[in-house]
């Protein structure tokens, strides 16, 4: 019997991943994840955010691996985490306990404690650097030594891990009402799809995994006219938060038996917004509320973006797209948006074909 | 006369809010008008029980804020009731209480024994879909299969509501307000239910249109002796359409009688002061 | 033990698939997981289905005389909680169940909602024995014309589970577990009729 | 000393204090390792300060390390990707655990190693405070 | 003959919220009528005549005493006390209202409101046109009105509308509140040879007329209101 | 440390919950079981949902077949299979009898399915109603209440505004009474193969998060009107022009030299089996591989 054989793309795939390797090294330049970690924090905090899996150490492979496209070092982090057993949950962790590496509101002149720039792009003059073309290691050792070794004016008591949150003292005034702790389990949108109307919990979880140019996107729509937010950063810091897990079998709940296991960094933004409400007498009153933010790293945009989007959502009138949880959460995340964008590219004749037929039926109806 | 009501209505409650130790109770309860001023919870329908019969209708009058609206939205399932009973003689031979029915069977109750005219035409319209699509939905929620017999009962039905047949594939979008009224008229009545809410209906129409908006919905009812329930703000509506009416204040029933009797010898202060700001 | 949860659970689930997307059709999973030593507390096939089904994100309850030793077992095992009737995703009604106590469980049990039908229990029943035989015909999904059935001591429950999907795609859907690891499953779209005795 | 303070002197110590900490307990005991150091998740619970609620604010990867000394299980558990700090970890907690000896002399070593964080903590947010904007009044005379 | 209606210590007040006042329109009123009877009441401007019309009708509601009824459908029942429905029944079968006021649906003409009293009446629609157009010849309305919209009528017009409407549907209790009072003399007198021509055919009436010369030899009898007697 | 891959990738827990939903899908036919779909090592749209159904139900000796748009060798059915022999060994084919598992993106194979078989369909857009309604939380009611005027009333406006329906691929089809369904991007004719098909039929959307089924004989619909029957595309007096095969789906091709249009079956296993069985030697080249 004759053998029909079918040639079809595997070769071709093999080739083109090889052409991509080829791509990557041909140059003869490597990269050291260690360079990677040291030198783009950037990239490596937005693909931590993004992929909503803390670690310096994958994101620098992935970053590596997809040759700094920050999209597919999401993708690979993430289809990562699906391999991954999820041994531990942390005891909840409390804002309040950061290590604070800068910290500024700008709702308030000074605040207790004191408006802290720690290290931030905001006031650099966005001129290209071309000193950086010629920059050496002895050069930057020798500036790191300068830096260190320079007088620090002694500040009575420096605790940057204690100082009190810019909204306390406003719920301390009255201006803000006293919220009780509400310990309902959260619901984690990896091991249960979003049914809407979403929890909070949930919607806080989409956000912090977005996409940082779509939540940037949607936020700022929110606030120049497709939606009704009027925010004032009230709070803004970066800094790091302490992580605990209780022993996985022992059944006591004794804190003291915790185990420690690392910090990371983060940043966190509580945005005041005016909103008008009704008193008991019926009349309309302003009062403040509060909009949340904050992802993995130093995104500061990103984490003010989620605190505009998580009050939008809250509001959830849905006069505006951004007020449309739907609208929002579904669209938002990296994997799922450049998936299916990319997903065009697959081939479409058996559809193509359908429609074809269906418009030369229309067609031959019409000309009867 | 012992013929059974076609829809009654006993105790329907709505209410917005979980209510507080001030205004929980409804036997001593402290409200302002319909709302709890402590907690803020509004009381929408109080205890609301009434019947419709065959072939009659009923009208509902009282301002804004009265809970007629609210009353009619339930009996839609537009809203859900807090709580009450409601039977409809066609469903379940009117043994069942539809309110404790599944919100499946709510569908069904709506695609085949309901009808609703939206005030907002939006509401009861897909502005977008052509005329006789949105007649046919109806009739397609109701079973209906054939496209040749859903048009012709389109078309009829246009015809009856004075659309001209030119005029049927366009989209109510391209309507005016009147028209598009009448288009939803059309819809809700396509498939012959035996019951028919109406929900401000002419209000934010021009008086020519409104006229002849009444004047369409009563001859529907004499001619096909639907029976209907007319929630309006507007005395003149109730007075043209109705053979009883339903007097409503802040979620109660305050009077009930016979149209005429309750324009001409209202017994209650509030009915009073509507009808002379009438006249 | 020499259970392989990787490819037994997955054997079980197939067997599962097949059966419920074929009601009435029996499938033996005796050797599945074999040779392990006996459990204390119910038979193997319970045991590997429990092991199949369940993990620390379902809840379950068991019904029987020995249900609390039998949950804390397969708790212990799996991770999943024990939980009252009326929240269990998987029910295990064991043989010696009281008879009352399996119509209170397609009483309580969870039905699902119109928006969410998949949010119903399943519930896994012991009997002694499954067979094609012709006390009872089954229709529905997955059956080409009819399918006969014979399930011991059904007469318990077949009023009470027809009751319980009055109103589909409300229901609850049943995997059957008899003395020989036989399967049979009843998905809530099998409609069972008695066949008439003379 | 518990173990919410011995954990955190460890992990945020200098990497040589494990270490030898370890070593002292490898050299005396034969230390049967149950799970080699392995990549795992840890999912991150937080509380938010809008409405005080709870929610997941995404996961990090830890390395574990279970190991046991004497019929005593001791676990390691570190943020990221620390094969040896881990399985130095997991030795430690099984010395307590077993409360073994050489665990005695430690608290003043522990007590020690804590002061040094602290020291090096302080000079930090020194340092960082440089970036404190001063807004103090001019004096007026 | 037998007695048709008997009305019974009946009385009718208003309360007026507004003004916190109760203002009384008739007080203990007894009369009765037997089939074919026609009756007239009198009595000056204020004394209440249109009041007992309109408690017999229910537009207004009794306030205290009876109207028994002899219900060609029901038996004997109390106007005062029947449910809505009954009452509804009873305005579509057996009793007539007539008035000088037309109150009409603004778009129907003359004809279909002729024909909608029929249907009302549960009759089917070519049967109400018959019986329609039959009602409008007999009472004179000019054929070329009939497809016209009665807002447009003259008073007299409108009248013979109204009659038409009325009876139409073969009422065995006509009421007749000043039908005629914006009528010319020409008018008036149709309007009485139609009464009589109803009164011949065997309808019970009840009339209040304007002017007493009008009523002369066609009451069987006259109560007066202020005097609280038949004469 | 040890860095190896679990078998069939996912660990336990992950197929535990989509075995769950699968289960829960058999038992509800056409309704759409959500599920927390994981992130997979190829990208979403690309065919996660059917991969992740594929993985959670395969064991050691299942035989797979991947196709694409109807061909085996297409570079993403490749791909596909690649991943999955990776990760389980399992043996692969492209002869469609001998497969236990036949994973597929926008066709239903020519040679009938059998009862052993099971069909695993990529979605996706899962929600028939989407184009009627885009809020997630509203079609999900609208199939609660049993309420599918929208699907019908798309088509009947269509036969308004063309004179007949005007629906591709993705036909809408009522399962077993209830449920509307969409069938995945399939051409319409291949509705009728889903309808008392011999084997299971399952379906899954990665993206969309939701896995849903078709049991074997099962009554599947595609929506029509009483008096405008649902038509398939024709393929009248064009056969394929390697086999010579007519009634079965034909892709439409430009022969670049003459310039003319030829036709060639889309199943191109099935294309390659008539071959065989013919006896003739040919290389069927793969046209949309890139």
């Amino acid at each position: 019997m004759a053998y029909v054989a079918v040639k079809g793309g595997a070769e071709a795939i093999e080739e083109s991943i090889k052409r991509l390797t080829y791509e990557r090294i041909h140059a003869n330049e490597l990269l050291e994840l260690e360079t990677i970690t040291a030198t783009m924090r950037g990239m490596v905090d937005q693909v931590m955010s993004e992929s909503s899996l803390y670690s310096e150490f994958l994101a620098a492979i992935a970053i590596k691996q997809s040759e700094g496209n920050v999209e597919e070092a999401v993708f690979l982090l993430r289809a990562h985490r699906s391999t991954l057993p999820r041994t531990y949950y942390t005891r909840v962790v409390e804002t309040n306990t950061m290590a604070v590496e800068r910290r500024i509101s700008a709702s308030f002149k000074d605040i207790p404690g004191g408006q802290i720039l720690g290290a931030s792009y905001d006031y650099t003059h966005r001129l290209m650097d071309f000193d950086l073309i010629g920059e050496s290691k002895a050069g930057m050792k020798e500036w790191v030594s300068q830096f260190l070794s320079e007088e620090i004016e002694t500040t009575t008591n420096p605790d940057l891990t204690t100082l009190p949150k810019v909204v306390e003292y406003l719920r301390g005034e009255k201006l803000f009402s006293q919220i009780e702790d509400d310990n309902t389990e959260p619901i984690d949108v990896t091991k249960q799809s979003l049914q809407f109307p979403t929890t909070r919990s949930e919607r806080l979880q989409v956000l912090t995994r977005g996409q940082t140019g779509a939540v940037t996107s949607l936020g700022y729509a929110a606030i120049r006219g497709f939606g009704q937010v009027h925010p004032t950063v009230g709070e803004l810091r970066v800094g790091k938060l302490p992580l605990w897990i209780s022993h996985p079998t022992e059944q006591s709940d004794d804190e003291e038996n915790d185990y420690y296991i690392g910090e990371i960094k983060v940043t966190e933004v509580e945005s005041f917004v005016p909103v008008s409400v009704q008193n008991e007498n019926n009349t309309e009153e302003m009062e403040f509320e509060i909009g949340y933010g904050i992802c993995y790293g130093q995104n500061e945009t990103k984490a003010i973006a989620i605190s505009i989007l998580d009050h939008s959502l809250e509001v959830g009138k849905k006069e505006y797209p951004t007020q449309d949880e739907e609208f929002v959460l579904l669209h938002i995340d990296s994997v799922e948006s450049s998936g299916f964008i990319s997903h065009l590219k697959l081939p479409h004749y058996v559809t193509f074909q359908s429609k074809l037929d269906s418009m030369r039926k229309i067609k031959k109806e019409s000309e009867k | 006369m012992h013929d059974k009501p076609i829809l009654q209505v006993r105790n329907l409650k709505k209410q917005y809010g979980p209510g507080c130790a001030d205004c929980a109770d409804p036997a001593n309860r402290i409200i302002e008008k319909n709302h709890c001023p402590k907690c803020q919870t509004v009381y929408a329908c109080r205890n609301i029980s009434f019947d419709l019969h065959e072939g009659e209708i009923l009208g509902i009058v009282g301002e804004s804020g009265s809970g007629k609206s609210t009353l009619m939205k339930c009996l839609y399932f537009d809203e859900a009731v807090t709580d009450g009973k409601a039977f409809i003689r066609s469903y379940q031979g009117g043994q069942t209480n539809i309110f404790e029915e599944s919100s499946q069977q709510h569908r069904f109750i709506r695609n085949y024994i309901l009808g609703m005219v939206y005030q907002n035409p939006i509401l009861g319209l897909k502005m977008d879909f052509s005329s006789v699509g949105n007649i046919a939905e109806k009739l397609i929620a109701a079973g209906d299969r054939r496209v040749k017999r859903m048009e012709e009962r389109s078309k009829e039905l246009l015809e009856h509501v004075h659309i001209p047949i030119a005029r049927m594939k366009d989209e109510p979008k391209k309507f005016s307000g009147g028209m598009q009224q009448r288009v939803q008229i059309a819809k809700a009545l396509s498939n012959n239910p035996p019951i028919l809410f109406l929900d401000e209906v002419t209000t934010g129409l021009d008086l020519s249109v409104q006229a002849s908006v009444l004047d369409l919905i009563k001859r529907i009812q004499r001619e096909l002796g639907i029976s209907m329930l007319v929630v309006s703000h507007d005395l003149a509506v109730i007075r043209m359409l109705a053979n009883r009416t339903i007097v409503m204040l802040n979620g109660e029933i305050i009077e009930q009688g016979l149209t005429d009797q309750i324009l001409e010898d209202p017994q209650h202060a509030y009915t009073q002061q509507l009808v002379y700001s009438l006249i | 033990m020499a259970i392989d949860l990787v490819h037994d659970t997955q054997e079980v689930f197939r067997t599962f698939l097949h059966c419920m997307s074929r009601p009435g059709t029996i499938k033996n999973i005796e050797e599945i997981g074999r040779p392990i030593g006996q459990h204390e507390y119910c038979q193997h096939s319970i045991f590997v289905s429990a092991i199949t089904l369940l993990d620390a994100e379902t809840r379950f309850h068991v019904v029987g005389e020995q249900a609390d030793l039998i949950e804390e077992f397969l708790s212990s095992f799996t991770y999943s909680k024990v939980v009252d009737l009326q929240a269990a995703d998987y029910i295990f009604i064991m043989k010696d169940a009281k008879k009352q106590m399996i119509k209170e469980v397609f009483k309580e049990a969870k039905k699902g909602t119109l928006t969410n039908p998949q949010q119903s229990a399943t519930i896994l029943i012991e009997t002694d024995r499954l067979s094609n035989g012709n006390q009872l015909t089954l229709e529905g999904p997955g059956i080409a014309h009819t399918q006969n059935a014979e399930i011991v001591d059904s007469e318990f429950w077949i009023a009470e589970r027809a009751e319980a999907m009055k109103e589909y795609p409300l229901g609850v859907d049943i995997i059957l577990i008899d003395r020989k690891s036989n399967i049979m499953c009843l998905p809530r779209t099998t409609i069972i009729h008695k066949r008439e005795v003379y | 000393m518990n173990r919410r303070r011995r954990t955190a002197i460890l992990i945020d110590g200098s990497p040589s204090f494990a270490k030898d900490l370890a070593r002292e307990i490898e050299r005396n005991y034969a230390v049967r390792i149950l799970s080699e150091p392995q990549h795992a998740l840890t999912m991150i619970k937080l509380r938010e300060t809008a409405k005080n609620s709870l929610f997941y604010l995404g996961e990090v990867l830890v390395t574990e390390t279970k190991v046991q000394i004497n019929n005593k299980i001791g676990i390691g558990i570190v943020v990221g990707n620390e094969e040896e700090l881990s399985y130095e970890l997991a030795v430690i907690d099984a010395a307590y655990q077993g409360a073994l000896k050489e665990t005695k002399n430690w608290t003043l070593l522990f007590e020690e190693e804590e002061r040094r964080i602290r020291e090096n903590k302080t000079t930090r947010e020194r340092a960082i405070l440089k970036t404190k904007v001063d807004f103090e009044m001019m004096d007026v005379e | 003959m037998s007695r048709l209606l008997e009305v019974k210590d009946l009385s009718k007040s208003f309360i007026i919220h507004h003004l916190t006042k109760k203002m009384t329109a008739i007080e203990t009123i007894n009369f009765s009528l037997e089939e074919g009877e026609f009756i007239g009441i009198v009595g000056k401007s204020g004394s209440g005549k249109s009041t007992v019309l309109k408690s017999i009708y229910r537009t207004y509601l009794p306030e205290k005493g009876s109207i028994l009824y002899n219900s060609e459908k029901f038996g004997l029942v109390d106007l005062a006390k029947l449910s809505e429905r009954e009452v509804l029944y009873l305005r579509q079968h057996e009793i007539g209202y007539v008035s000088q006021f037309l109150n009409v649906m603004p778009r129907t003409t003359a004809r279909e409101l002729v024909e909608q009293a029929v249907i009302e009446m549960g009759r089917p629609k070519d049967e109400a046109r018959q019986a329609a157009e039959d009602a409008l010849t007999h009472f004179e309305l000019d054929p070329e009105l009939w497809d016209s919209y009665p807002n447009t009528f003259s008073g007299g017009q409108k009248l013979r509308l109204n009659i038409s409407c009325a009876i139409v549907k073969k009422p065995r209790l006509l009421l007749l509140d000043e039908p005629t009072a914006s009528l010319d003399d020409a008018s008036k007198l149709r309007v009485r040879e139609i009464i009589e021509r109803l009164k011949i055919g065997g309808t019970t009436l009840i009339g209040i007329f304007h002017d007493l010369e009008f009523m002369d030899g066609l009451c069987d009898k006259v109560y007066d209101l202020q005097k609280k007697i038949v004469v | 440390m040890q860095l190896q891959t679990h078998f069939a990738l996912f660990d336990e827990g992950s197929k535990k919950e989509i075995r769950r939903a699968i289960l829960k899908g058999v038992a509800i036919p056409g309704y759409q079981v959500p599920f927390a779909s994981r992130e997979m090592p190829i990208a979403r749209g690309w065919g996660t949902g059917g991969l992740q159904i594929t993985l959670s139900i395969i064991g050691k000796q299942d035989v797979l077949k991947v196709i694409d748009q109807g061909s085996d060798e297409s570079v993403n059915a490749v791909n596909i299979k690649k991943l999955v022999n990776k990760t389980t060994g399992v043996k692969t084919t492209i002869e469609t009898s001998e497969a236990t598992i036949i994973q597929s993106r926008h066709r239903i194979p020519e040679v009938p399915l059998t009862e052993e078989q099971i069909m695993v369909l990529q979605v996706p857009i899962p929600e028939p109603l989407r184009w009627v309604e885009p809020s997630e939380f509203k079609t999900k009611k609208l199939h609660a209440e049993n309420d599918y005027s929208g699907a019908w009333l798309m088509l009947f406006e269509q036969i308004m505004k063309y004179g007949k329906t005007a629906t591709d691929a993705d036909h809408p089809v009522l399962v077993h009474d209830r449920y509307v369904m969409a069938p995945s991007p399939i051409p319409r004719f291949d509705n009728s193969k889903i309808h008392q098909s011999e084997a299971l039929i399952l379906f899954g959307a990665g993206r969309e998060k939701k896995i849903y089924a078709i049991p074997p004989y099962t009554n599947v619909v595609s929506l029509a009107f009483e008096d405008y029957p649902f038509e398939v595309e024709t393929f009248d007096g064009k056969q394929c022009r390697l086999c010579s095969a007519t009634n079965v789906f034909l892709d439409e091709l430009v022969n670049q030299e003459t310039g003319s249009t030829e036709y060639q079956c889309n199943d191109t296993s099935y294309c390659l089996s008539m071959l065989n069985e013919d006896g003739i030697t040919a290389e069927v080249e793969v046209a949309h591989a890139r």
